[in-house]
């Protein structure tokens, strides 16, 4: 079993969802986050003061997979995650010991 | 002058001032996506003060002034000149009428709004409403109560089903087309993000309401009275219709349902409010919460146009449906006061209101769509880029983020 | 009639409807949980628009058509039969008195909503709502008000001490307890999900209860301007004394309690408004804010009832304590003005008085009952099941989320 | 008595109120962080009512009562001593008078708060407010409005651009600079944690202040319109010109900035409401956008003072400016009405203007400095500790969470 | 020390917390997610329109334990946040290389 | 590769972000969270009643790194998050076996 955490935008939670649906993956724990990054450098400004802000709203997701099916998630979530423009997504791989599913017991 | 009447009438104002800052603004907030949030609100603030300057500079001097051939104002009362505070029209000061009125034209392009919400630029919100004003309100209100063709011809229209309704739903139906959809647009668009707030905008509505029916009796006296009555009766008639209606398709009432059919009340009723009694705002709540929850069906899935806070399906269809139902239903009197349509004429009238819908439908649609091209021209398109529209206008267009909880 | 008291009752009107939606509706949602904020705001919407239909279907002529041996008005009146725009109630037309009387009858039942928050069927709200405004509130609005036997007895309710807050407040206290408690109740409750909310709408109230009291009046005169003037004390001074007590009970006033303290002085005063001066408003705002207090711990702690939102030990004591008081605060004028008590005849005062709670009080929690039983028997038990209680009504009774933040 | 006038001074007394509550609370409380959010609607509750009961013991005495020696009232109106129902003020109740007046003692000390949010003790609001009602509200407003000095040089202050927005502003920079400011100032602030609930308050405020200057006519006549008029453009022309600054400077109008625009109008409108006409409103307004604008920077960069929310920069700065503008814009008459200034006087009314104001700043600073000083021994220091400031007031002082979504 | 990560239902989270109280675990991290998966298929309405929704508001809770007391917390989070009905509680265990608290520091 | 995780009040995420930007660390996601633990135990108050909050909001870093900065990093979020008073942070390192940026793909 391995964890496969990925950010995305969030308009891109949708397509990610959808696109792993098909592979079979529907199984999905997406939490909001705020990504900080080189590339996220807007101003908010207000009442004639900019505030730098260092980070943008993301989603993380998360799936438990079997190994067996970690590279094909992996290119799943890069492809569905990505738009026109500069991607953000960002995905690691974390091994997992043990899981059990509320199905599982009596 | 009447003291008593003045002082229902600034009143009057300030509520129906209430009902698009912040009214209008939180009923819209509430149905965007969290991202765009403050660009709706923003959208309302913006459209609310140009409106009024251009309303004072020579917006109410078009619509109200001595008439031009019955199609247009002169610019007499450009800058409110004349207007001085013992100045009277009827029994309540001028400059009273001058504000009173000054509210309609600040929530008609308002309204406009919920048609091109997420996806426009600010700079063509600022152009579009700014034309809109002078272009189409100030006309079509010129016909119908400053003294123009329409209101020449008889046609009834008390608070507004044509002047406000109609006029703004066929401009946001349009401007939708103009637009195009939302990405997404219909199957995987984001619910209302906060539909509480938008509740608490719609209770904010149906209570300003009050001011924008009642106040057009332009007295504080039983008219004024009945038509609050007859509002009221609407909203809460259309309200339950629409809920009934979506328990029955679905199993489940929603708060969005239910306030949706509020406002749709609200918007056909308008026409009506001082013709009738409240029986005929029992019927034209009934009416008008079944007709408008299929017209916003219709608009999404059969023209497909995504007029995103259903505008044209609540307000434009709302308010021709009211226009029409005055010739049927004033007759009745219905215990109500006022003016009523003699029986024998009902025919006769049915034409003449629908010679207003007509009318106030073409110049909307024509003039909209003329105002768009322009206006897409100079702004080098109307549209924000996609990418704009995914992270959201709030953040893209004002640098600002709707929630830090 | 008389244009200034005309307008005045119209806006009063406004004020008061203002108070249920949204004010109503905000301060009970911020209270609830996030998962069933929806659903809160619902009720009232859903409250409002049936109490309206009735009250024009026949409530407002059992109310206050003539008397049928003091016990309710006849049903001659229904639909508002007989009400034309020139036909004057005092010196205003009857329709402003009919409207502004149907502002009261749409919040009675909606301050019942807090009794029975996160867990009630929504078809249970519907059925039980309804009949209760005709068969609960109705007849005691006629009593008091409406020509029947407790106002021929005496009873002093300026602006409805009894007929608002007694019998909506054991109204809530009989649902509650009918009902049952929330799973985790006491121990384990979610604190409000959102204090602001609940703080924004109870300035609403605030500023709707001048209408309330002030529009009961029925002119614009020193009389309104007093009752307000007494209205407001009140509630200042029970702000701050509840915020005192706990101040010194936790070591912090929060602002739920200070709210709290605010609703729990105007319901007081309600009844006292017309009949005292501001001295008269102090001492109700102070006793109100120390006996509510008190009495929301006697109903959780003592009865184990979860009156969810503590309807009964802030309108119910405090109607009920503002209702006695009136008898021993009207003799001492306080600089107010309007009918007093004589000071001789206190001790009968006081006795009228309380056959008047008592009386409000056995018709409200009997009705209350046997509505309950019946509804019970028509919705299949009105409790919805415990895996929606946790999920939340929005999702399970209104399809629909409150935040998408 | 004339009941028309008498009802708008009891509608403009609920719209002041509503300024307060929920209006001021909510914009001041978008504007904080998260954390503190519900501190912030904490003492504008607690201000507002203990402002209230102050003015009821003695403030509106002291401010109305018999002049002594044009320095302050006497006490012979403490607790509303003789102000019967019957008892007139020109067309209206007394009692009416009073409650219009005590709505405006209460939105003072209210907008100070904005100074002192998230590191302030509730403790040292308490005292601070209620000093700060009787040692610097009450003789200004008795000096310009209650028979004193200043109106018998002749200054002229329509609505409290002197006794309001001056005294407010200077009290809130002295407090800030007394406080010191907030950690993070100027580079690490965190931005409004919810600019709708900021704009949705400014749409209160500016609904409100309908009531606040048109009410200050104290009649429902042609006057209170062109007042209402006046200042409702200039709410729009500053909103604009704010927002132009802004596209021009940064890229990008802000909501928080047009919203902050808005208010900026409204406070220089309104010692000049009643003496010019709309363009005088427009002038006003676009004065009020670049000005303030700019006052904004100056007080953060140049002063370096943590006047959190702009209280000074805004209120200050543009009442200062309102003041000192009459005595130039009520001379053309700009088709407004009312008391005009003779052309040739200008120099000495401005002369007299620009007394008044030095006399308000010079009393509001030295008192508030000496309030300020008392107030934090008695509270062993007015700031909380850095771990509270951190954690948040919502917590620390009040035991309560904005949110729990 | 191993890393033990549930998702759970909101309303399970105050008795999977007192719980694990009571075999000693005092320290928890809660954070709000939302749970995709195929159990999950309600629908919200909106002005006519039917929005298929595919995921419920869920808790995530994270706990660093040592490795002899994994088997006792899994257990107890499977315990507590089971309710009569579908269950739908995820639980899964990895391997953490290291942890430091702030009371370790000077 | 490894994940350092962290949890750290929310009023020190800006200086560890500062910090961690400092020493060339510029990505990073933040979780708002609640930390349940001993130390906390503050009462809320409601209409005369007290509820016992188990809870403070806190914030959850997350950070893959490569394996040399691991020690690094951990050190600078220490420093970052203490304040003078009582420190909650809470940091823990495990294994990435993974990972891949948008940056990478074609
Ligand atoms: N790999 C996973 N990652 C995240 N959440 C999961 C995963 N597997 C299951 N879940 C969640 O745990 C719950 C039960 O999961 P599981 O037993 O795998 O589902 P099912 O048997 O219904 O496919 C579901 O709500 C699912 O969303
Ligand atoms: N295993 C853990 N999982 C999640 N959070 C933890 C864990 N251990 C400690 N914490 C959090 O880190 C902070 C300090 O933890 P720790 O030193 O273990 O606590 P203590 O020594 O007070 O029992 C606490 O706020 C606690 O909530
Ligand atoms: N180690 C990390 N931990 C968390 N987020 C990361 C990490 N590395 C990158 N990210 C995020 O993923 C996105 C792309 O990352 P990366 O390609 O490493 O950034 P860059 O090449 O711009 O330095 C960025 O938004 C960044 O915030």
């Amino acid at each position: 079993m391995k964890l496969v955490t990925a950010r995305i935008r969030p308009d891109r939670l949708e397509p990610v969802h959808a696109a792993l649906m098909e592979i079979g993956i529907s199984n999905l724990t997406a939490t909001e986050v705020k990504g900080f990054g080189p590339e996220v450098d807007h101003a908010e400004i207000h009442r004639g003061a900019q505030y730098q802000v260092a980070f943008m709203p993301m989603v993380k997701i998360e799936s438990v997979v079997t190994d067996d099916l970690v590279a094909q998630v992996v290119a799943t979530i890069r492809e569905a995650s990505t738009t026109g423009q500069a991607d953000r997504s960002h995905i690691w791989v974390s091994g997992v010991l043990s899981e059990e599913t509320g199905e599982a017991k009596p | 002058m009447n003291s008593g009447d003045t002082a229902w009438i600034l009143v009057a104002t300030a509520l129906v001032f209430f009902m698009t800052l912040p009214g209008l603004a939180m009923f819209y907030a509430g149905l965007v996506r969290s991202n765009s949030v403050l660009s709706v609100v923003m959208h309302c603030v913006a459209v609310a003060a140009l409106a009024s300057l251009l309303w004072l500079f020579v917006g109410y001097s078009l619509a109200f002034d001595d008439s031009v051939g019955g199609m247009i104002g002169g610019v007499g009362k450009a800058f409110f000149s004349g207007i001085t505070t013992d100045r009277l029209s009827g029994s309540i000061p001028e400059i009273v009428f001058a504000i009173f009125q000054m509210t309609f034209v600040i929530i008609t392009p308002a309204l406009i709004v919920g048609a091109y919400v997420e996806r426009i630029k600010f700079s063509g919100v600022v152009i579009l409403s700014s034309a809109w004003v002078l272009l189409v309100y100030a006309p079509i209100a010129h016909w119908v109560w400053g003294g123009g063709w329409l209101g020449d011809l008889g046609v009834m229209d008390f608070a507004g089903g044509i002047v406000v309704h109609t006029s703004a739903g066929v401009a946001a139906l349009v401007t939708a087309a103009f637009l195009g959809r939302r990405s997404g647009f219909p199957d995987q668009l984001q619910p209302p993000h906060n539909p509480g707030l938008t509740a608490m905008g719609a209770g904010m509505l149906w209570v300003g309401w009050f001011g924008f029916n009642g106040g057009s009796q332009l007295a504080a006296d039983g008219g004024a009275g009945m038509a609050i009555a007859v509002t009221h009766i609407a909203a809460a008639s259309a309200a339950l219709v629409w809920s009934a209606i979506e328990w029955i398709k679905f199993g489940k009432p929603s708060l969005v349902g239910a306030v949706t059919g509020v406002i749709a009340g609200l918007a056909t009723v308008t026409p009506t409010s001082g013709f009738v009694g409240p029986v005929g705002g029992l019927i034209l709540g009934a009416a008008a919460g079944a007709v408008c929850f299929f017209a916003v069906d219709v608009v999404k899935k059969k023209l497909k146009i995504d007029d995103s806070l259903d505008v044209f399906a609540v307000h434009g269809v709302g308010g021709i449906l009211g226009t029409l139902l005055v010739a049927v239903l004033a007759i009745h009197a219905l215990d109500g006061g006022g003016v009523l349509v003699e029986s024998g004429t009902v025919g006769s009238q049915l034409g003449v209101q629908a010679i207003g819908v007509v009318a106030a439908v073409a110049w909307s649609a024509g003039f909209t769509f003329l105002i768009l091209k322009v206006t897409a021209v100079l702004t080098g398109g109307l549209r924000v880029d996609e990418e704009a529209e995914l992270v959201g206008l709030d953040l893209t267009a004002h640098g600002e983020r709707g929630y830090d909880l």
